[in-house]
């Protein structure tokens, strides 16, 4: 088991890897830059080391100072929770080459499943399937229409040196693709310099729905059931919930058995998400892996009842999974909703200060993972995330109404919050009868 | 001069009295002359929530110690400088182990004097005073964690 | 230039010196001359929890509506006395339904008069003035429910 | 299903009531006295009443205003919580009278349960074992040998007239009994001018154990296993978990078997709580019933997945039970921590005041039932309790392992509070152990 652990992350989840080692009996140490020194949970840590200015470069994202950090307090292990230094291969490589271990996946796994291309070609190799496509550049009008007839309309034209939606078309039919191949090639040309362009199966809105895996050394590798977070705005996820509503359970056991496939491929360890598309027939499709926990890992915990961090610190201090898939079973269904310092009303733009009234709600069914208290004052250097609201009920109609009353007994103030905004998608028709897609937040509500 | 416009005079230097010695109020009385003045209070400490510690937690042991820029610090010469760690690391005050220390209390240091070494990651970093005066007190031993702002030296500028 | 003017002038230097050097108080005096100045102190915002609200939750309609001893109130005439209710019930501000009020805004009230019935738990209970004055204002009407300690009349007493 | 209930009670049951009902769209009405004026939970009512002054016998205490509040706010019904008019059967039967629904049970189970004496003749009408004894005074020592050979030692004799451990010995065989007989008896007669003893079996360090039942108008009755409630200081529990962690599987069934019998004997409707004394052999022996819900009542929503005021305003409103004994089921393991405002150093004396600072715990598997906030001014008017600190876990283990750290995450200040004294008893070796009985804390800590 490990003894000591440095936490080199900030906010709720510095906290949370907290309270997993002092309940383990693991000794701790909290960094943190001066923006945060007056933080209670660096309290709760064994030792408490300052790294630096608030600038997330000079301190939180600053490799020697954490590495220096860790050995100035003779840490066994870093934990890295989620975003700054998670999932830099950099960084990981580092703390092998200083006898530190990271609390995450081998160098070579991360580096495999954090990059696009190769973790595709690990899921095909794993037979998961993947979003089919082209794979590289299209040559030609024949090409494209050969491939589209064989992965089915629509597709999506993308230029391969895009982004943000330029040079992308999305066509239904031959007719579409011939111009749309054309134009696309065009816009790519001028925007970019180069008119290569691929194609991808156009998958009509989907949900974003993720397994959550855990791997050991010794290859025993099991998964802890999916998460369904469709509802997102701009790529940020606002609210998760467990198990995915509208996956029977057969596609729920192909998708979770896909996923430890591809795990087992890339000789993973620690845990992991594998994130799909699943499409209105069910059918879903690799996307990505993240090599790391994530924000939203508790609504898997509540369905679950296993404490994910403490499975990752046992893993990285060397113990096996000692418990059989079939020992781990979904009850009732669990909700997150992320309250963030951001106005709805005005763009969500990020609304840091002082909060002067703070009360959490409790009760049945509710569970919060925050940092803050009343008095503190939010940093404008960091992300706007104040605290995550999570219940667990029997039902999924259940949840939305201990939710609603939770989210409306939490006071915040003077700081905007995305409490009215979580409230309207609870309230609104369409997430109730669970109709909802990834474009679902964009299209409707904000 | 006035005897009223000498009133100004007088109080302007009564005032430059006050503040270099931190009086809150004073009063001149020369038979039927007096006056009297009384300077803005700092305002009371109203709860800085920001402050509070949880009593029923074990406190974080600071790496640093007492000397740590958290801690509690012994009261210290006003008009001091502090050279402060700019890193992470552990701080050497030798450049070998049975060399002489880099400096000692009143040796004269300029902006560019080595004061110390701290090492982070295998690598020394030599610190320099970026100041001009007297070290005043050394802060930290040899083979002694610091942190980052962490109160290394203190000099007694020119 | 008249002493009046330099006065002025004088005052509005040691303004200037008393706002320079945040004074609160000058006091100046030669022989029967004498000149005070006290400067305002911004008061300390104190931070007052319990007045806050939960802004995401709906608030709860006080059964008493704008009446009520808690919620907003209509600046008043001072020096008035208010007669509040001592129980929580129904106000009737008649002996029965088409008799006449039993006061109304004017009428001269003492201790012992009645003003009106509050009816609990099928209980008329007749509610006396308990001061002595003119009535200024009727808050309730008939047949409005009233909670503990709301205001029911204003007296302007004698 | 009710449409509108209003909360006779304050504080943090008060609060639990709003929650349940704003989660079923039942309307609420809060009454508070003046010096909850400010209290953030009646702003989460539909409508707020004052009833009275601070004192609970003009407010809380007060029948006549309380049912003045319901017909001018036009509430169908009134959830009592508990202490204050919960069990007092002149307001139940008030409420009846006025055609106001009671969230409880009827008059005569009240009237039947809530007497000692007349509970333990309908226990034993329904077979469930009582606490052995002379039933009535003794007559003379050849009558009083004779029951303790029938019963065996140790046996207590206790004054009829007696309380607070005057005239009360206990004693471990014949020549015991004949002497302590004797002395009881002029020890009697000397404090209460009335030498009447009665004889019982004395039971040994035994552990306080409960079973929560739910019982609906239509005569169905269904447990929610038992809590443990042996950590008592003065007769006031301090620490309750679910399930006994001393019961095999064969005693739990039967005892709460007996639970259940005890409760149809009665025509009981709502929520009750069946209080056994179980000895060192696993016997169980009934001592009260106790007619509401009761503080620690979420030990067993954590354990079961049931929300039980949900239950009590669903039977109030008419509805059946529509689970089966067999669905309910104990998972893992519940513990509850009272924190009160008192001060251990100091024989538990109250400490009411202002909270300066206060932090609550969170994170996994921990739940907390509270109504307080940073800047609230704890009165000296009401009981102590601040909150309800709940754990659940996998396994008992795991269960103190969190609770201490949710403790020690607890910030609350200035006031002095239990926490420490919760601690302390969880650090106990035989608290850890598990080899605890009711006597436990006094004999040991406090």
């Amino acid at each position: 088991m490990l003894s000591r652990v440095l936490i080199a992350n900030r906010g709720e989840i510095a906290l949370r890897i907290i309270r997993a080692c002092r309940e383990m009996g693991i000794e701790t140490v909290a960094v943190y830059s001066e923006a945060d020194r007056a933080a209670p949970y660096l309290k709760l840590a064994d030792e408490a080391v300052c790294i630096g200015p608030a600038e997330c470069a000079a301190s939180y994202l600053n490799i020697p100072r954490i590495i220096s950090a860790a050995e100035i307090t003779a840490a066994e292990a870093i934990h890295p929770g989620y975003g700054f230094l998670a999932e830099n291969i950099n960084f990981a490589r580092i703390c092998a080459d200083c006898g530190i271990t990271f609390v995450g996946p081998g160098v070579e796994a991360m580096r495999l499943l954090g990059d696009k291309v190769a973790a595709r070609e690990v899921a095909r190799n794993a037979k998961v399937p993947v979003v089919p496509g082209s794979d590289g550049a299209i040559k030609d009008e024949k090409e494209a229409l050969k491939l589209a007839e064989k992965i089915g309309y629509p597709v999506i034209v993308k230029a391969a040196a895009g982004g943000g939606g330029r040079g992308m078309r999305v066509v239904h039919n031959d007719m579409g693709l011939r111009s749309g191949l054309a134009a696309a090639k065009a816009e790519a040309e001028a925007a970019f310099g180069d008119d290569c362009v691929y194609l991808e199966k156009f998958i009509v809105e989907p949900r974003h729905v993720e397994v959550q895996v855990m791997a050991d050394a010794a290859g025993n590798a099991v998964h802890f059931y999916e998460r369904d977070c469709s509802i997102q705005r701009r790529h940020q996820k606002m609210i998760e919930e467990s198990p995915c509503p509208v996956l029977d359970e057969p596609t729920r056991e192909k998708l979770c058995e896909a996923a430890l496939r591809l795990i087992r491929q890339s000789n993973y360890v620690s845990a992991a998400t594998v994130e799909f598309l699943v499409d209105k027939d069910k059918q879903f499709y690799f996307i990505e892996a993240n090599t790391r926990i994530q924000v939203e890992h508790p609504v898997t915990e509540m369905v679950t009842g296993h404490d994910l961090i403490k499975w990752q610190l046992r893993i990285a201090g060397g113990e096996t999974i000692n418990i059989r898939q079939e020992d781990i079973r979904l009850r009732g269904v669990a909700m997150e909703c992320r309250i963030n310092a951001e106005d709805p009303q005005n763009n969500f733009s990020p609304c840091p200060g002082r909060i002067d009234a703070y009360i959490v709600p409790g009760g049945f069914g509710v569970r919060v993972d925050a940092f803050v208290h009343q008095g503190w004052t939010i940093s404008p250097n960091y992300d706007s995330m104040i605290a995550k609201l999570i219940v667990h009920q029997n039902t999924r109609a259940e949840v939305i109404e201990t939710m609603k009353r939770a989210l409306r007994e939490f006071v915040i103030e003077p700081v905007k919050t995305t409490i009215p905004a979580c409230l309207e998608i609870l309230s609104h028709n369409l997430f109730v009868k669970n109709k909802i897609d990834t474009g679902f937040v964009e299209r409707t509500l904000f | 001069m006035s005897d009223k416009d000498h009133d100004i005079q007088r109080i302007q230097m009564l005032l430059d009295i006050m503040k270099a010695n931190d009086l809150a109020e004073l009063e001149i009385k020369h038979g039927d002359d007096k006056i009297v003045l009384r300077r803005q209070q700092p305002q009371p400490t109203i709860y800085a929530a920001q402050a509070m510690h949880p009593a029923a937690a074990a406190p974080a042991a600071s790496v640093a110690g007492q000397n740590s820029a958290g801690g509690a610090a012994p009261p210290v010469e006003q008009n001091l400088v502090a050279i402060t760690s700019p890193i992470v690391g552990t701080f050497y005050g030798t450049p070998s182990p049975d060399a002489d220390p880099f400096v000692e209390v009143g040796t004269e240091v300029d902006s560019q004097t080595v004061v110390c070494i701290i090492e982070a990651m295998k690598v020394m970093n030599e610190i320099k005073a970026e100041v001009s005066g007297a070290i005043a007190e050394v802060c930290c031993t040899s083979g002694q964690a610091v942190e980052y702002g962490q109160v290394l030296f203190r000099v007694r500028p020119h």
